[in-house]
């Protein structure tokens, strides 16, 4: 496995909605202790959303797909994950505008894209208890794998066991950004549900190509 | 889930289909994106909308019509709403004087709305979003995203709505008074009950029979303290002199710049209250807790001010900003000027507050 | 018990204080005995009055002001207020034109009121008590003391507020006015939760999760039916086509006679609601209940009104006539003609009603 | 025992506020059930008032000091009782204007009016389910046990009998009148608060003068 198909996109959004959706209630959870109690409802209608749209796009490039992507959940996630996961896919679409298949460094430029988008559009930091606490890591043992010259699946790998990790760690931390920043000390102790849903994003994706 | 609701997806559409044949002489609704419009939007006025999560009625949308509101943009409950809703409110009711958004300081607001103002101004639409960030319950801001957006909204939305129909300002003129009351403006709420988001079947947090939350926002999360239930002077008590005596309050706020065509962030700093100030007090119910518990606290809210020096010139006292059905009471105090008072005396007619007309 | 209050025993006194403060320009509140009053009483206009337990807030204290009561006699939580408190607040505000009592047929009301009736017309000024007796979750009337007085209240002080004040009525006029609102209007509610007097503690009754109570009262006391929780329309239904469908009512009155001086009694009777009617819709929060879930069963009420063939010309959605914090719905039909209309539009300024001033 | 004394009455009304202060939760479960959750904190309330105001007419004739109780209870107890027990005592001290001691006979003529304040003020029938159905068969029981040659304390035990019988001959009943009534079928079953109340005061009575 050495390239990332239109047919694998179009694969990991529909496993990311089925994932989304299977953790509904798990991620409304997380977001109840130090939230609103939304966030697994928001993506699974961001999702439920992207699913309809996706129709209308399925055999344009992986640019289109994302950024088709992108747009459903800004318009339909709401919240903070709307603008946050909506500028990741569409940062992700813009990186590789056109194409039809992706190479494992294309694919780690779609990656950190993605995240910066993530990055401008929050403004949040490493250790803010956020998202970007599991997509960070995450992008940075991929890019660090290849470099190595490890192959697309152990990069894919390595990028999810650190978006588990960054994940898991948000738990002793008090959060600086988003809802939980107004719980201050109270926010300690539980896992941020953004950073989860980040997980499971990427999680999907290494299913998705390499099983 | 004890509620009045049917398909828990369907509540907020529902609720706004109600809405739109309760005062269809006033205000319209509009499904695709989701916003309420006020009906006659007069020629040349800066256009003020807000925007936030439902849940929280009447506001936003209870404040759509003549003198305060003329859109709002309903998220489902508790979320924002998207940049769309905004971005095509802003086009309906756009009449020549360009558009000023109440932002609510929280991550999802301030993102969603930022987005749409980049919309609308690349659209050639001036509009300024103006954040309110009023929660002293919330005490860092360096290194956080600073307070919420809370019972200043309410007030804010009155006066600013005011200026911009009886007063005529122009934007920038509306966004500087905007700036002006929430600086003057400061809340605190608490929670003796959680609240049930009708999609997630379930109250949002546990609190046991002699606990109350302290700290609140208005999404039904928990507060900063829970502590031991308290009497309504207790609980007023604290409540009030965490907010009279909060001292200065400085952060980093993001605005669109109309001359330059872009961002620009610059500090605001909320002056603490002073003996001799006047100010306008809120008593708002969170929404399940009924008028006779908030006149008992406004008993002592009076009390309270009156020994710091403070002098109550008007008053607001019901559910204007809530958390669905929690029980639990909010204290705003707005330190007025003469053009923030004539202001809020100016007429408004919208479902949710009326008067003057 | 979850409750914004001090002692119990204090709760009323207390809320009255704070809605003193609150509201001293337009009204003043008598401690020994109770009443709130209006402050400034045009002279030979008939006094308006009505009285009841406390926890039914705004009602009726919130109605005194301009065009409404101008007076309110409340008592404890859920108790009739007593003889002294209707006969000084009649004294109280009596200027020259006598003194109308709005009534709510429980029997306490009644009893009290008749005292006061006599005690005050012994005294020289003309009153006639007026009864509400509205609720159609009571059926007979025959054996019992009949139907409870519940929404139609709100409906008729604005009413005959109005027709006192702007309308100038003489005392029977205005009485035949009242009366004329109260066989025309029909109301019923529920409840998803009980509700806690403050001196009891706890709640009056108890209700599963995923039960609810139809056919309640105002009073915390338990319904005519206890079912399992139903959907908002279903709710809906339920109440509104009780509402609709409800035959002729007949029941003897109790009233004052001005002419002969002492107590008539006759029967009055509901003309049921026919298709074409024009009617006020009420759609009332039990306390607790926001008003995003009034607006649910608001939109399903218009739907089956347009059914039925009814147009609903003017609405009203809130926390009017409440019981304490309970979570619950009321829906009031009052069938209207150009003269109950017309009043109905006239300015109002009180505490909780408020329009065209 | 034969008369009935200024001191038995002021010390019955004493008897009766405790009794009232030791039931104030029962009478008030009771009202919760089928009413509105009030009697017995309105009983109480009305007769610690009516201590207040018994200081000052200790020393007058009985016809005063129970008209004094009977005005006392009208300001203070409101709801039904209030009209109700106000009624019931302002009766009973009219019919013994002027009196410091009563005969058995007189105060069969005190209870009988007492009762016919009752029914004149709220228009109940036995059977309604109110505390007529307490009150009424207990004057009857008194006047029936004179009238047959009985004595004092004869005459008010089988009073007391009769209102306990005719309270609890409440439970079955619908209620016909009162906050009850509103419950129709549904108030079958629940005794009736008034009558219990009334129960307890005619006991304190016989309590009072017989131990
Ligand atoms: N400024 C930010 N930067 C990055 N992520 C953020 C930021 N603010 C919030 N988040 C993420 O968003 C998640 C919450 O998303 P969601 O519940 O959908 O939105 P909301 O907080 O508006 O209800 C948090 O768990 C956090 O990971
Ligand atoms: N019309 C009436 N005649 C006689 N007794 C009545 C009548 N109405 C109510 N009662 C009595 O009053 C009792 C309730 O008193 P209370 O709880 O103090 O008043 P409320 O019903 O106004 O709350 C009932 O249990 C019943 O015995
Ligand atoms: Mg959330
Ligand atoms: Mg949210
Ligand atoms: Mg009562
Ligand atoms: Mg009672």
């Amino acid at each position: 496995m050495s390239t990332i198909t239109r047919e694998h996109i179009v694969q990991w959004l529909e496993n990311v909605a089925q994932v989304l959706a299977e953790n509904k209630e798990y991620l409304t959870e997380l977001d109840a202790a130090i939230g609103d109690a939304d966030h697994g409802i928001n993506m699974d209608r961001g999702f439920t959303k992207v699913m309809e749209r996706l129709d209308g796009v399925r055999d344009k490039d992986i640019g289109t797909i994302l950024r088709t992507t992108g747009m459903a959940l800004l318009s339909s996630v709401g919240g903070a994950g709307g603008p946050l996961y909506g500028s990741l896919f569409m940062k992700a679409g813009m990186a590789v505008t056109g194409k039809h298949e992706l190479t494992p460094e294309e694919l780690g430029k779609l990656l950190r894209a993605a995240v910066q988008g993530v990055i401008d559009r929050g403004k949040a930091q490493l250790g803010d208890k956020t998202m970007v606490d599991a997509l960070l890591p995450a992008v940075e043992a991929y890019e660090k794998t290849l470099q190595e010259g490890g192959d697309l699946c152990t990069a894919l790998t390595r990028m999810v066991a650190a978006a588990e990790k960054g994940m898991k760690d948000t738990i002793p931390l008090v959060a600086k950004k988003g809802r939980a920043s107004y719980l201050g000390e109270r926010s300690a102790g539980h896992q941020d549900p953004g950073a989860t849903s980040s997980y499971l994003i990427l999680k999907a994706l290494k299913e998705t190509v390499c099983g | 889930m004890k509620k009045l609701v049917n398909r828990p997806e369907d509540f907020v559409r529902e609720m706004l289909e109600g809405m739109e044949k309760a005062h269809g002489d006033l205000i319209g609704v509009n499904y695709e994106p989701r916003y309420i419009y006020r009906k006659e939007m007069p020629q040349g006025k800066v256009a003020v909308i807000s925007g936030g999560g439902s849940g929280h009625e009447p506001m936003h949308g209870g404040f759509v019509g003549i003198g305060m509101l003329d859109a709002a943009c309903p998220g489902e409950v508790f979320t924002s709403p998207t940049p769309d809703q905004m971005y095509e409110a802003g086009k309906k009711v756009h009449a020549g004087g360009g558009v000023l958004f109440i932002v609510k300081n929280y991550s999802g607001d301030v993102m969603n709305f930022e987005m749409a103002t980049e919309m609308l101004n690349m659209e050639g639409i001036p509009t300024i979003n103006v954040l309110v960030d009023d929660d002293v319950a919330v005490k860092d801001s360096l290194y956080t995203q600073g307070r919420r957006g809370t019972g200043t909204t309410v007030l804010m939305e009155k006066i600013v709505g005011a200026a911009a129909e009886w007063g005529k300002y122009d934007l920038k003129r509306l966004a500087d008074l905007a700036r002006k009351v929430n600086v003057n403006g400061r809340s605190m709420g608490m929670a003796l009950t959680p609240c049930t988001v009708p999609t997630a079947g379930k109250p949002t947090f546990e609190l046991g029979e002699d606990e109350m939350e302290i700290g609140i926002g208005i999404h039904g999360e928990p507060g900063r303290y829970r502590e031991p239930l308290a009497t309504a002077d207790e609980i007023t008590e604290r409540l009030a002199l965490a907010i009279i005596e909060d001292g200065p309050y400085t952060r980093t706020v993001k605005e669109w710049d109309l001359d330059a065509g872009g961002w620009k962030e610059f500090e605001l700093t909320d002056p603490p209250f002073q003996p001799g100030d006047h100010v306008i007090a809120m008593v708002n119910s969170m929404g399940g807790t009924p008028v006779s518990e908030l006149y008992v606290v406004y008993r002592k809210l009076h009390e309270i001010c009156e020994k710091k020096g403070l002098t109550i010139v008007r008053n607001l006292i019901g559910a204007y900003i809530t958390s669905l059905e929690m029980q639990g009471v909010m204290i705003t105090l707005l330190k007025v000027d003469d053009e923030i008072l004539e202001m809020w005396d100016k007429p408004v007619k919208t479902p949710a507050l009326r008067w003057g007309m």
